[in-house]
């Protein structure tokens, strides 16, 4: 029995909840209103067409990139070098971000540098990359590593630095040392928060592939979009912005995903 | 009739503050701990009765004064004087089991040893049907069981406690008075236990010291007279034993009189 | 076998001759290592390294080798641009307009000389527009926003932009007979200076390659072209506006230099040169890129630009007797 | 009287705070011992001094492009945008965050498109950014603003969202009505973390510049970089990367004294 | 004598979970709170308790039953009843002064007026030495007196309160008791405390209410009867008056019934 008097709920409501269904059908709603609007300009001949190709075009291209182009397998090579450069800039930053974060002496070292460097705009030392590393790989993996590496370490560093000092003094009364403290206390208590830090992170490296695949490259997505640019391909350009788009959601999911099953006994249960 | 198993001997502590002042936060304070014995640590807020705990633990080093551990001065933390604190410690990556299991680990316990024992004190604390489960999926009281099955599994000489139920509602206080009470018993392990609750250092303690705030100094150690034929249980004798209510009432006014200062 | 790293600038048919004769197996005895950098300025940093050995790009840079004093040389001129590169003027305006407007060309590329020169043949200063810093595909939308005044572009951009605004027009372009004598708007290969000296048969022979590639591509250009268009993923007939299907030169596109043009060029062979160029016109071609650089204000001295320029390696092609000369074919 | 068998300290302690003294020759040790591997390096000509020139010739180089070449004009622009585009990316930001924080039915409708467009490779926008905005200062604007306004959103929603419901149902219980609640409780709660977040954002911002200054333009650090490069004049580019170091490292003071600044109440005192 | 202001009338709460599960907190809750009378809900953890207070403040809408203040429905969260929570919620932002006027400011109280009853309220509480400090600067029993003072201010019918002083350190608890004694008198305004700890509750209550767990119903409606004649004071008196003893363990006894089911 509601009393007929209840709250009429209203569509905003301060932290209200929304039912799955009005979440489902915004989120839907929004893309439909972006290429709504998208498909109208260009129909409508408000935008040139020339530039900004229509949203059917511009998937019947993407179709066709892939069925016949071969598009999969410049996916595969961005995806690779993401994956790879990211993994790198992890296996640095996160046992360099967990010692600062654990050995304040460690912190006073690094963190003046680190700092500095992470407003290092990576582009600019391509010529140096490529004076370095050649005109293989090696540069394009580098100036995405740069691209990311200070900023993960001063996450993973600051995550650290968050453990709850209960914890680590909990595991110095149980008799731990200092490497015991670090590896078997301070990095599980941090690690799904370095696992969330990476999440954020990698959507950087995305950001970053189209300047990297520029350099000395012709596979990748960035440079299929490079030569597009050249022809003036918009509706080839405007699909690797979705290709692109689409994957960094897919990692987000999976990153996701990762977490959940990393560390499972984080899951809620009980009141 | 029992020996000295932890001996605080004008133990002081002045903290650097910003802008080269000094606090004062513990003065002087002496004080024994009997073998398994539950000494109870009393006092009004910040009179500097973590700080003394922790000194005890090693975890912040005294200024002035000796503290003794068996025979052997305490220069550090160690495995000899586990500690449990108010805010939950379990590691929420391992199970119940390898919680408890972990202290002995580290220390090269032997596997089949290490499990023999931290069954035997998950059990002791009343969790043996949760030895597979995470910490999340328990409730605080039982977190906090935890946190001492896997202190006494480490077989500490002493067990360190900062008011290890204030976070936890009263029935489950109750509960894990009680369990301490038999833990003391069972285990045969001293304990130097910090709280707020006068109820619970009545009913826990063998000893209670209590600190003035200000620096921190004892200003009296109390014995309950009445429990000298050992603890009563269940609790609700307790309020009826005669002695209590006088116990009760002459640590609500030392209390309130160190409130004053504040 | 021993493997030269060659880098290409940008993905340019003039430059993929290289790749023809590594693909029909021209140069047998070297491994080539091809690179495209669309990044021509990363290739450049790359040759001055040592991280490649050869690099065909614009000839335009020579100057700044010099002045830098890197290890580059330039080793050979390999076509000029005929009529590639274009000066766009928007629709309603003339020449004589555009002081105060803004025109646009990449700063410190080859565009920014072509505008450059044409403003200096219609009168204007180069201090007398608005310059704004766009590449040809950039320049398209405020061309067709109507921002721009003018603009250096190549296809096929022109193409799409005269059909979409109409009344814009091309006022110059790289196959006028007075911008083709200036020598200055060319494709060079340079080298690494120790790479010359060091493995001198090497270069000699990525060199020759290089021209018999060429040959190749004159004697089967729709197989070369088609080749080409693989290499560098582009339409085989977006080749053919650049390159051309005769063998030779395409207007609208470039013309490919001849060995014995190009050794012309260098002054190590005797002869005239076509389009109104001079014999041996290759120092004083960089050296009028020097100057037009200062006068854009990128460079501040005038400087000896034969010390980037080294003509030794087609001169003992020459010697040692190779010619190559053919036109258009039939 | 400290007892003789005080715990000996180690340089490596877990959490154990450090001199000030030490943190200052640490941070200072670092910074020499990185100019030393390069003054080592190009003196003792292990790289080419042409391509890596000495840090002394950097800072010479710097010298005079203070002093000859009126760099601080270039300076004064580049921070001038950095300046503009992320204070119109903070401005759209921090509404729509707070909002999307504080409604689920507006975050249900913004959040999937917000969280896609982070991955946006801001670079492959130029064209179509020049269309639509001319060659002004509009489309650097834009790309700066593109390449932090995503990220910046989610940001301040998830610290929004972080607004402890107590205080949000106190105001409630205060008889405020939504708008009271989002202005007067919610925003104020927020804005610490919020100025937080835009700290670290700042950063992203100058990591775009040397992008943004290679479109349309001719003056700022960027296109000074950007001819360094055509030039391969490597002093000149080191210089800018010295340059925007520096500047990062100094908003980020500006910022954290505006911090302290606007919310001085959250300083510590008391016990 | 006094008339009724809040009336509960079989109240029930019902939260879906996930996956179409239900859990019915509250079942069919009925009390009352009289006028200027302190009301205490007192049961084991989870029976409901934040729950019932929550629906009356208005904050979750009931499933089943009508709550009724004064004569008119509850149907949202509204001025006429305040809510003071565990957790501090100052407002870190504000000075003491300017928290205590928040309310009033927003309900459009001219400045004057507010300006006067914030400083009534802020000495009522013994914070005048604190008026311009911000919350950071102040203990937590100071800032929960804060979180009072803004709530009375804003002039309530009601005062509803969630473990206010769970959080406090026995001292300032008893302060804090003694203070919401003091302001029931003089503020006139009704409250209904929510709390675990039983010396608080008899000390506190004109009445109790026992809520039982799952699903929480009220169990037992217990008016302590040595109070008839007023809140006795200081607190130490309590414990050695005549029923206080029976009642206290009755409490605990009905506690650790509940307890167990669980
Ligand atoms: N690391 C520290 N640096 C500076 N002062 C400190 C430090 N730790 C504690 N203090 C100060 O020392 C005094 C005693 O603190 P302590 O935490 O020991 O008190 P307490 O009795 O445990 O208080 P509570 O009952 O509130 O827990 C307080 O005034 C406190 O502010
Ligand atoms: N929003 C909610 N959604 C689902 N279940 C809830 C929610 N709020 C409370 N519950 C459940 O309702 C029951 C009663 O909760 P409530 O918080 O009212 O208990 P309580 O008596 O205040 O407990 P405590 O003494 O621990 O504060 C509990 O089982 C709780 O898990
Ligand atoms: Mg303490
Ligand atoms: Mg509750």
């Amino acid at each position: 029995m509601r009393p007929s008097h209840a709250r009429k709920s209203r569509f905003l409501e301060v932290r209200r909840s929304i039912p799955r269904r009005q979440a489902i059908l915004s989120a839907i709603g929004i893309w439909i209103v972006f290429f709504g609007i998208w498909l109208i300009a260009t129909e409508g001949g408000w935008v040139n067409e020339l530039l900004v190709p229509s949203p059917l075009k511009v998937f019947q291209t993407t179709w066709n990139l892939f069925v016949d182009r071969g598009f999969i397998g410049d996916i595969g090579i961005s995806v690779g070098r993401v994956v790879i450069a990211f993994a790198m800039a992890a296996a640095l930053s996160v046992p360099l971000g967990v010692m600062m974060g654990s050995f304040p002496a460690i912190e006073a070292i690094f963190a003046p540098f680190v700092s500095a460097w992470r407003y290092l705009p990576a582009p600019s030392f391509i010529p140096i990359l490529l004076m370095w590393f050649g005109t293989g790989e090696a540069p394009k993996l580098a100036l995405l590593f740069l691209g990311v590496v200070f900023f993960l370490i001063t996450l993973v560093m600051d995550h650290t630095k968050n453990v709850r000092m209960e914890l680590i003094e909990t595991a110095l009364t149980l008799g731990a040392n200092r490497s015991v403290t670090v590896m078997h206390v301070i990095l599980p208590a941090v690690l799904p928060d370095i696992v969330t830090a990476m999440r954020q992170m990698l959507a950087v490296t995305w950001t970053y592939l189209v300047i990297a695949e520029i350099v000395a490259s012709t596979t990748g997505i960035g440079a299929m979009m490079m030569r597009a640019r050249r022809f003036l391909k918009t509706d080839e350009i405007l699909s690797g912005i979705i290709v692109i788009g689409a994957l960094g959601l897919l990692f987000d999911l999976l990153f996701k995903a990762a977490h959940r099953w990393l560390f499972p006994y984080l899951k809620e249960s009980r009141g | 009739m029992s020996s000295t198993v932890l001996q605080l001997d004008r133990i002081s502590k002045t903290f650097q503050l910003g802008g080269g002042r000094e606090l004062t936060a513990v003065d002087r304070v002496s004080f024994e701990v009997e073998e398994n014995a539950i000494c109870v640590l009393l006092g009004p807020s910040g009179c500097g009765k973590s700080t003394v705990l922790r000194m005890i633990a090693g975890l912040e080093t005294p200024t002035g004064g000796e503290i003794t551990l068996g025979r052997h001065p305490v220069t550090g933390p160690g495995r000899d004087r586990g500690m449990v604190f108010q805010a939950y410690t379990s590691f929420d990556w391992l199970t119940v089991r390898r919680n408890v299991e972990f202290g002995m680990k580290i220390n090269g316990v032997p596997a089949g040893e290490r499990r023999e024992r931290a069954e035997h004190f998950i059990r002791l604390v009343g969790l043996s049907k949760f030895l597979d489960a995470y910490p999340s999926q328990l409730s605080g009281g039982m977190r906090q069981r935890v946190a001492i099955a896997r202190t006494l599994a480490n077989g500490p000489e002493l067990l360190l406690m900062d008011e290890p139920f204030g976070a936890l509602d009263a029935e489950t206080r109750w509960q894990m008075q009680e369990l301490m009470a038999d833990v003391a018993e069972q285990a045969k392990t001293g304990m130097v236990i910090v709280t707020h609750d006068i109820e619970e250092a009545i009913f826990l303690a063998d000893k209670i010291v209590f600190l003035s705030a200000h620096p921190g100094r004892v200003k009296e150690e109390i014995v309950p007279a009445f429990k000298a034929g050992g603890r009563i249980r269940p609790k609700e004798e307790l309020v009826q034993t005669p002695g209590y209510a006088e116990l009760e009432r002459k640590i609500m006014r030392l209390m309130r009189e160190e409130g004053q200062h504040e | 076998k021993d493997s030269v790293n060659v880098g290409v600038c940008v993905s340019w048919p003039g430059y993929g001759m290289l790749e023809v004769a590594k693909e029909k197996n021209l140069i047998p005895d070297y491994d080539l290592n091809i690179t495209i950098f669309e990044d021509p300025l990363g290739g450049h940093a790359a040759l001055a390294a040592g991280q490649i050995d050869v690099y065909g790009c614009t000839a335009d840079y020579t100057p700044l080798v010099a002045e830098r004093g890197t290890d580059v040389v330039n080793v050979a001129l390999l076509n000029p641009s005929y009529g590639v590169d274009h000066v766009i003027l928007a629709p309603d305006v003339t020449p004589a307009d555009l002081k105060g407007k803004k025109v646009s060309a990449p700063q410190a590329y080859i565009g920014q000389l072509l505008m450059g020169v044409w403003l200096d043949g219609e009168g204007i200063a180069p201090g007398d527009v608005e310059w704004v810093n766009l590449n040809a595909d950039e320049a398209v939308g405020p061309m067709l926003s109507g921002d721009l005044s003018a603009a250096y572009m190549y296809e096929p951009w022109i193409t799409k932009v005269l059909e979409a605004s109409p009344g814009a027009k091309s006022v110059a372009n790289t196959s006028d007979p007075e911008i083709l004598k200036t020598g200055i708007f060319m494709d060079a290969l340079y080298m690494n200076k120790n790479f010359i000296s060091k493995r001198r048969d090497a270069a000699l022979a990525v060199l020759k390659a290089r021209w018999d590639g060429l040959g190749y591509w004159h004697d089967h250009v729709e197989e070369t072209n088609q080749m080409l268009a693989d290499f560098l993923q582009w339409p085989v007939e977006d080749i053919g506006y650049v390159v051309g299907t005769n063998g030779k030169s395409f207007e609208g596109g470039i013309y490919m230099f001849d060995f014995d043009e190009s050794a012309k060029a260098c002054g190590v062979l005797e002869g005239d040169m076509p389009l109104d160029l001079s014999n041996g016109f290759m120092p004083e071609a960089a050296a009028l890129t020097n100057d037009w650089w200062v006068k854009l204000g990128l460079m501040k001295d005038k400087v000896d630009v034969t010390k980037a320029i080294d003509c030794s390696l087609m001169g003992d092609l020459a010697a040692s007797g190779y010619r190559q000369a053919f036109g258009p074919n039939e």
